[in-house]
């Protein structure tokens, strides 16, 4: 809904620009590290030509590799699309996690842990258990969400019964499921026979998401459109989400209206936890197909910024998944094609964050000044975030 | 000090809160401003005070014309502000709020509150205030706050201090003794510009009255005039002060109160051993100074207190320890003393606020599904029944101006079948038109055979749809009496002193007090 | 800027169109362990024998098949993919693309692939020689190791280290105490990652106050924090000294090397370079390339600077050591060595 | 003058408190614990403590305690301490103050004696654990201080791992290209500042939701410095990635006093920075016309306002020096703790250090023991597996945050933010 009536008032060609804004700067970033321009660069007043269509190219270049290995390529089509999808599944559906819990007034710092916590269960089920096709996968599929709902509850509980910060806790659950992990891909359990390294056997072949075949892409990516639909009838169209949403909106007034704060509290971390699990089952029976302490990758974390920047809102952060597994896709191709260090691609995404969520500054650095103030204010209260969740502190 | 506006006007977009308004107040003058919700009032003490730039229009103090930039400007060339929302940091000490923004330091930024804290002692005994300069602020009444504003202003040697509306929060002793202040900044020549919507309190204290209608000056009156003619100036159109409803039908007790006891996170009892009962088709009014227990109380009904003891029965059955969706289902009505903070969420739409408390119930939901339409319909209705003025049922609520806030919480509380139906403060902030209407509702409440509690600060609400009032002090019932008991003795039981004891003190009060000061009863504005 | 500008910018030319490539696993070019050696590998094949080279760094798991896949269809004739994360997708990108040939360091498949090398050490071998050179040196007693994290590649130093140890307790009939690792129960001390180095100091400041004087850290960069560590209590008057990994620390951490006793070298480098040049003469094969103490794969440095301070006994002993070990008189054990 | 007027003060009608089972059960479940697992399933060996390092001036003999004897008698101090508070739960009172600290330090200290006792070298230096547990707190310390500065003046501080990462850099390139350690240290502050005033001009300024910037701030400063790393500092690590260390300065004869001396007076600039930077803070917050200030608009933005305090000036600023001196903190990781630069060099400790500062309750006190309790889990869990703990070192790893959790959930619970924090203000 934010999206649509985004573009309706104007802000989608902000947005636009913002991209923009940001290609620019990481450009000259990359064409100021960029070799060739700098041996111009030590003639710039000789032949100031050069250095310009170095610059140029260094830019382009790298730009026009991240598009073919995001999206297009003459070679293989859109097949690097398909690419794109599959790396934005798990981000999707950890932002759908996050995005949740914000909108009920907490702050999840925790997919991380809920990823590897629920990774782990299904990774456990498809390598250990032996089971026929489809029954394997929905076992993997439902011990994951498990998983990433118990440790996202957890938080929740800790925090309904003892009033301690969500953020405090999540934090530390992150660390303690690392560990758990890294602990139980050290016993023989969870490695490969005959093998001490810390990685688990492959999932069995009845256990993973079948692929579209000649590409990675999986059916985990229906699971997270599926889950998109959702979280969007979960916080719209159901009583829960109405609870979710008062909580997270004003919490006194909900208590008020008899809504129990407290199970509202465990309820809402428990389904961002099986949302965040639902990633780590994308990753282990979607791509990777193995365990190992690297299968949160950094997932959780870019799930927050996945989030944010999508508003919240279920279909928000599906779009902002969708571009941030572009740029992870591309990033991979710019590297190979034109050694543009992959870190770059960080700076990119978050340089378009901080403009998408700052459509004044765009404006004025386009010229479209007006009000910037007041636009920023209106555009804070049009927002569908809540008031109490942008402070570390609110005791909900 | 001498202070003159003049030609002022502030436009907010292309709405004007002030228009061309000329304003003189002359050096120990006590100047009152009137008008109604919304009239410009405090709009112009901002713009006085430097917190908003006048869109046109000058200032001048002591015939020279002043440009304040902001409260500092201000503060600097004399003028003091206590705001109708204190402007009092909870966590911080007294001292420590009436340093902030000129503070004393011993050098190195270090700060000497030990200057501040002889000033407060100072000006508390010339004036005979009792503040505490090291007590927090979030631990004060409301009546002490009041005065650690007045001292912030006095200790900037404020020599035109702003009040607006001062009163609203006051016991009637209360405010007999910030009148008396008030006349005694006067005498030490400090003028006062002072914004009060009770006709009694400006009649008593102001030297020259200035009315205020939709952002223009509409008249000024002598103190003397009628409380009618100035409440006609005021909304523009002859008013009735007074509400008329016709006497109340008690049946069966069916609400019954029973030794309850509230503890607070503190360990203070706050409400401390209370006992009632309201009849159906009856209304109990709980009159008392804001902190006495009353919230305590009301939440404490509604299963909102961890700490409680005692009974709670609502016909027959027992409320304490159910879960609050418990007791609004089992059919209690309740309307929250502060609609922003518990009333209502402020970015869901009028329509999803109408249903905050039956969002899971037929036939707004089905299972899980909540049916949109249905929310939808419902939110056609109630704004249609209550008149709620806002542009679409799915507007965000907190866009809503106070008065149709209000509505809305009343109109959800309202539209199901009740058994006991609870407000507190059910018209604040809310314009004369809307309180009307809200009372006579509430009334009709009753009428259908429901027990009815109001909380309420504001005496005239009380004297307006009480049958019953009881008050209460430090959160015991000081004493139940009927309707009809005069301000005087519900003021003094307000302050603990016992209704008899109260009784034959008011009678004394009243030959002291001036001229025409209690004629006037009523008075809703 | 205002130099003059050159005539012509041509291309350099290349000696070769032979393309060497290399995917890291999330450690990246610059964690001075496995993947920045077999990277300097590659880099020195570029200069010495002119190939062309291309490198991906995965930041994530999920980047190996993408990454692999990339190389391939860049043209990368050989390509290196760094540790055991990258097993089987090294796997699935062989198989898929038969005429690509394939290197994989520090992992060895049960079933051999047509075209991937296999690059896998016996490290044990020379951190055995490191732990007895240590324990003849300490002057507490007590030596030290620990890891980055409790991986094989990590283990399979402390193992050789702790036999190490244990061999020169046995034949001194002294009692030596190795800190940080527990061969039997094959646990100790680990940072938890390869990133926080100033825990690796302060784990190595641990170790001090315990009552060690030589540490082994096994953890990449944080290595470096044990090497601040030693040389803050050496500046303090204490006799301590440093075991680096992987290369000859001597030369690739010079601000330590007047602490660095020796060090226990894989040299992934040579392998790789080896590698690519077998490969540009046609003479690629499958057959697993482990690194022993024969074939120099692995090696203790030399002692540099405690060359005068390790007696002469000791060197003896080490060189009788090291025959023993490569005729098979000894044989080193850990859980992760690699399987002949 | 009114001669009714009623004595205006608060209400203080003290009477029985509702006093929770919370602290007297807590203490009584850990009471239990000490008793049976470390008293009764105790070692007996001797745990040995070295609570003199070689070089202090008076070497103090370790300290020598039979294990199981030890951890009874102080688990039976302990459960007479628990059993009180029952007593005084029951008669309606709360547990006094002092009782918790005193019984934390009773359980530290049992817990202590039982590890140490039943390792295979039952024996650690009590120094060396403690000034490590100091080590490991210093960024953790500057983190949280810039939290509290950011946090009290209303602005949320997610972007503490950030600043520490960008002064970490800078410092690093800085203090490589001068020599000079000592700009370096500057860099830091500079670097950390800028990340910050990024923060406050988009907080403020553009009114975006702060734990959006602070969020994508922690990745674009990971991702900028990153790329650096190995376009630039990679390239030539001589010149731009070797800073050199900033030297430990030792105060004479009072370094050498034992446990104390080394944590106190045996410190790099920045070890001393950190105990100036908590008091200074302190001070500053709590004592000053500053602190009063950036306190009001961190609580009541339009209190201030109406009383001519700028309200987003103040922000602005006390949000630039926070990250000023998250910068310092960055610092210690390439000029005291080792002397070069590696990408997430800082690895997460911002995120602690956020926990920190809200388990510390946004006081500068209270968050320098919460980051010295982490430090101390931290390098407790270390000397653990150094001296042979029968725990998978995993399980040890965990410690410090599972200690965290625990303290967080049980002891401390609910706190109070500042009341305007996250909300950016608008005049009018
Ligand atoms: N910041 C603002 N933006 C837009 N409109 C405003 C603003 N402040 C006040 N107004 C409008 O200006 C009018 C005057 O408001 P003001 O607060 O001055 O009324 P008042 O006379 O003090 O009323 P009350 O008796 O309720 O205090 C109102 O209609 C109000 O909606
Ligand atoms: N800050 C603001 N920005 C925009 N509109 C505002 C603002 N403040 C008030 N308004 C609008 O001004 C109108 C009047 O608001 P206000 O609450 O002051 O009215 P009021 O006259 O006091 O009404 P009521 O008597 O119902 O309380 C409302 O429509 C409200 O939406
Ligand atoms: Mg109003
Ligand atoms: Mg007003």
């Amino acid at each position: 809904m934010s999206v649509l009536r985004e573009i309706v008032m104007g802000s989608g060609l902000v947005s636009v620009l913002a991209v923009v804004a940001a290609l620019v700067l990481g450009g000259l970033l990359i064409a100021s590290t960029d070799e060739r321009v700098g041996r111009t660069v030590g003639y710039l007043f000789a032949r100031p030509t050069d250095f310009l269509s170095a610059f140029w190219k260094a830019a382009t270049g790298s730009y026009a590799a991240l598009f073919q290995g995001a999206v297009f390529n003459p070679r293989e089509g859109f097949a690097p699309l398909l690419e794109t999808l599959t790396v934005s599944t798990p981000l999707i559906c950890a932002g759908l996690g996050v995005a949740l819990a914000f909108r009920a007034g907490l702050f999840n710092i925790g997919a991380q842990g809920q990823i590897i916590i629920g990774g782990t269960l299904a990774a456990y089920a498809g390598f250990a258990w032996h089971l026929p096709a489809g029954l394997h996968l929905l076992l993997v599929i439902v011990l994951g969400v498990a998983g990433g709902a118990v440790w996202g509850g957890l938080v929740g509980y800790l925090k309904a019964r003892t009033g301690a910060h969500e953020v405090i806790l999540t934090i530390m659950f992150n660390y303690v499921a690392l560990y758990l992990l890294d602990f139980l891909l050290n016993t023989s359990a969870f490695q490969r026979p005959g093998e001490t390294n810390p990685i688990s056997p492959r999932l069995d072949e009845t256990a993973v998401y079948p692929a579209l075949s000649g590409s990675r892409l999986h059916l985990g990516f229906l699971a997270a459109i599926l889950l998109t639909v959702a979280v969007w009838w979960i916080l719209n169209r159901s009583t829960v989400g109405f609870e979710f949403r008062a909580v997270g909106a004003n919490p006194d007034a909900a208590r008020t209206a008899g809504v129990d704060v407290g199970r509202a509290t465990v309820l809402v971390m428990a389904l961002a936890g099986a949302l965040a699990g639902a990633a780590g089952v994308a990753q282990v029976a979607g791509t990777e197909k193995v365990l190992t302490t690297g299968v949160a990758a950094s997932y959780g974390f870019d799930a927050i910024t996945v989030a944010l920047l999508g508003r919240s809102t279920p279909w928000g952060t599906f779009a902002a998944g969708l571009l941030f597994g572009a740029f992870r896709a591309g990033a991979v191709q710019m590297q190979i094609q034109t050694g543009t260090p992959i870190d770059i691609v960080l700076v990119v995404q978050s340089l378009i964050v901080l403009f998408i969520a700052a459509p004044p500054l765009v404006r004025s650095l386009f010229g479209l000044g007006r009000g910037a103030r007041k636009r920023a204010a209106q555009a804070r209260e049009g927002a569908d975030q809540p008031a109490t969740a942008t402070t570390t502190g609110g005791n909900a | 000090m001498k202070l003159e506006l003049q030609g002022i006007s502030k436009a907010f977009g292309s709405f004007y809160a002030n228009q061309d308004i000329d304003l003189t107040v002359e050096d120990g003058q006590i100047h009152c401003l009137l008008g109604e919700n919304g009239a410009g009032k405090s709009t112009l003490m901002n713009v006085l005070y430097g917190l908003y730039e006048p869109t046109a229009g000058h200032i001048l103090v002591d015939g020279k014309p002043v440009v304040f930039r902001g409260p500092g400007d201000a503060m600097a060339a004399g003028v003091g502000m206590v705001h109708q929302h204190f402007m009092l940091v909870p966590v911080f000490t007294v001292a420590e709020n009436v340093a902030l923004g000129a503070e004393a330091t011993r050098g190195a930024g270090l700060l000497d509150l030990e200057v501040t804290r002889q000033r407060i002692r100072e000006i508390s005994a010339k004036y005979g205030f009792h503040v505490d300069p090291d007590a927090l602020v979030e631990d004060l009444p409301v009546g002490v706050q009041q005065r650690v504003e007045i001292i912030k202003a006095l200790v900037r040697d404020a020599k035109v201090l702003i009040l607006d509306e001062p009163t609203a929060v006051l016991t009637p002793q209360e405010t007999d003794e910030l009148l008396d202040i008030m006349r005694q900044l006067k005498a030490a020549g400090t003028s006062i510009v002072f914004i009060s919507h009770k006709l009694r309190e400006v009649k008593a204290v102001s030297d020259v009255i200035t009315v205020i209608r939709r952002g223009r000056v509409v008249g000024e009156a002598p103190p003397s005039a009628p409380p009618a003619d100035l409440a006609a100036m005021m909304v523009g159109r002859p008013v009735s002060l007074t509400m008329d409803k016709a006497a109340a039908q008690p049946g069966e007790s069916t609400f019954e109160v029973e030794d309850l006891t509230v503890t607070a996170p503190n360990g203070t009892k706050a409400v401390d051993g209370l006992s009632f009962r309201i009849a159906r088709g009856e209304i109990l009014a709980v009159a008392g100074v804001q902190g006495n227990g009353q919230t305590e109380l009301t939440e404490a009904i509604l299963g909102l207190q961890p700490h409680v003891s005692g009974s709670v029965r609502l016909e027959g059955r027992e409320l304490l320890g159910r879960s609050v969706k418990e007791i609004l289902r089992s059919g209690v009505g309740f309307v929250p003393e502060d609609r922003t903070v518990d009333g209502l969420v402020g970015s869901l739409s009028v329509a999803e606020n109408l249903v905050l408390d039956l969002y899971d119930r037929e036939p707004y939901a089905r299972g899980l599904a909540m049916r949109p339409a249905e929310v939808r319909a419902n939110a056609a209705r109630r704004v249609e029944e209550f008149d709620i003025r806002t542009p679409s049922p799915e507007a965000a609520a907190g866009t809503l101006s106070g008065g149709n806030q209000q509505k809305v919480v009343m109109a959800r509380e309202l539209s199901r079948p009740l058994k006991l139906f609870i407000a507190s403060q059910p018209t604040r902030g809310v314009d004369v038109g809307s309180i009307e209407f809200l009372h006579r509702r509430i009334v009709a409440e009753r009428d259908g055979g429901t027990p009815v509690l109001i909380v309420s600060t504001e005496l005239d609400e009380v004297h307006a749809l009480a049958d019953r009032i009881a008050v209460l002090y430090k959160g015991r019932l000081v004493g139940i009496v009927p309707a009809g008991t005069p301000r005087e003795v519900l003021g003094l039981m307000m302050a603990g002193v016992t209704p008899d004891r109260a009784e034959a003190a008011a009678t004394a009060r009243e030959d002291a007090l001036e001229d025409n000061g209690s004629d006037y009863d009523g008075g809703a504005l | 800027g205002c130099g003059a500008a050159p005539e012509s910018s041509g291309p350099e030319a290349s000696a070769t169109d032979f393309t060497g490539c290399i995917v890291s696993d999330s450690g990246g070019f610059d964690d001075q362990s496995f993947n920045q050696s077999s990277y300097e590998g590659l880099k020195k094949a570029e200069s010495d024998l002119g190939i062309e080279v291309k490198q991906a760094e995965s930041k994530s798991n999920n980047d190996f098949a993408t990454n692999l896949n990339g190389m391939v269809s860049a043209g990368c004739d050989l390509t290196v993919t760094v540790g055991f994360l990258l097993g089987d997708a090294t796997k699935a990108a062989a198989e898929a693309n038969p005429d690509s040939h394939f290197t994989i360091i520090d992992f060895a498949y049960e079933k051999p692939i047509e075209n991937v090398k296999p690059i896998v050490y016996d490290t044990a071998q020379a951190a055995y020689l490191a732990g007895y050179a240590a324990a003849a040196t300490s002057k507490t007693g007590k030596v030290a190791t620990f890891g980055g994290m409790k991986i094989p590649t990590v283990t399979i130093f402390m193992d050789g280290f702790a036999d190490g140890v244990e061999a020169y307790n046995k034949a001194k009939g002294k009692d030596v105490k190795l800190l940080g690792w527990n061969k039997k129960s094959q646990d100790g001390t680990f940072t938890g990652d390869f990133e926080k180095q100033d825990k690796g100091k302060q784990f190595t400041q641990n170790f001090l106050d315990q009552g060690a004087d030589i540490v082994m850290p096994v953890a990449g960069p944080v290595g470096k924090g044990a090497g601040a560590a030693l040389k803050q209590a050496k500046a303090a008057g204490k006799d301590v000294s440093l075991v680096w990994v992987d290369s000859d620390g001597y030369l690739t951490a010079p601000d330590y090397k007047d602490l660095m006793l020796t060090s226990v070298m894989k040299k992934m480098g040579e392998a790789v370079e080896t590698v690519v040049k077998d490969d540009t003469e046609g003479k690629f094969s499958n057959e697993p390339y482990i690194g022993t103490l024969e074939n120099d794969g692995v090696a203790l440095a030399p002692f540099h600077d405690y060359e005068s301070k390790v007696s002469e006994e000791t060197k003896a002993e080490l060189e009788q050591l090291k025959k023993d070990i490569i005729d098979g008189k000894i044989t080193v054990t850990s859980q992760a060595s690699p399987k002949k | 003058m009114s001669a009714a007027a009623p004595a205006a003060t608060a209400p203080a009608t003290a009477s029985a408190a509702p006093v929770s089972w919370k602290v007297p059960a807590t203490l009584s479940v850990l009471a239990a614990v000490a008793l049976v697992v470390f008293g009764l399933f105790g070692s007996a060996q001797t745990a040995e403590f070295g609570i003199s390092v070689s070089g202090d001036a008076f070497a103090l003999p370790p300290v020598r305690v039979p294990g199981m004897a030890t951890s009874l008698v102080l688990g039976v101090v302990m459960a007479a301490l628990a059993a009180y508070s029952v007593r005084l739960k029951l008669a309606g009172r709360p547990t006094p103050g002092w009782a918790g600290p005193v019984f934390a330090v009773l359980f530290v200290f049992s817990f202590l004696v039982w590890v140490v006792a039943s390792a295979r070298t039952p024996s650690i230096s009590l120094a060396g654990l403690i000034a490590g547990a100091v080590t490991l707190a210093v960024p953790l310390v500057f983190g949280s201080l810039s939290g509290v500065l950011c946090e009290r003046s209303g602005v949320v501080n997610i972007a503490i791992e950030g600043q520490l990462l960008g002064g970490a850099f800078s410092a690093a390139i800085i203090a490589s290209v001068t020599d000079s350690p000592a700009l370096g240290l500057v860099a830091a502050a500079l670097a950390g500042a800028l990340v910050s005033m990024v923060l406050a001009a988009f907080s403020i300024r553009y009114l975006v939701n702060q734990i959006i910037v602070g969020v994508v701030l922690n990745v674009l400063v990971s991702g900028l410095t990153g790329f650096l790393f190995t376009t630039v500092m990679q390239e030539d690590p001589e010149l731009f990635n070797s800073p050199g260390r900033l030297p430990i300065i030792e105060v004479p004869v009072l370094s050498a006093i034992p446990i104390l001396g080394p944590i106190l007076f045996k410190q790099s600039v920045v070890g001393y920075l950190m105990y100036a930077a908590v008091i200074l803070v302190w001070v500053g917050l709590f004592k000053t016309r500053w602190g009063l200030r950036l306190r009001a608009v961190g609580e009541h933005p339009k209190a201030a306002d109406t009383l001519g305090i700028k309200v987003n000036a103040t922000r602005f600023w006390n949000v630039t020096l926070g990250g000023a001196i998250a910068g310092i903190g960055g610092s210690f990781f390439t000029l005291v703790a080792i002397d070069s630069f590696t990408k997430e060099i800082s690895g997460g400790r911002g995120f602690i250090a956020l926990a920190a500062l809200i388990f510390g309750r946004w006081n500068p006190i209270g968050a320098f023991f919460a980051a010295l309790l982490f430090g101390f889990a931290d390098n407790l869990q270390a000397i653990l597996t150094i001296i042979g703990t029968p725990v998978p070192s995993q399980f040890m790893a965990m410690m410090p945050y599972l200690v965290t959790v625990f303290a967080v959930a049980g002891l401390v619970g609910r706190s109070r933010p500042p009341a305007a924090e996250g909300i950016p203000y608008v005049k009018g």
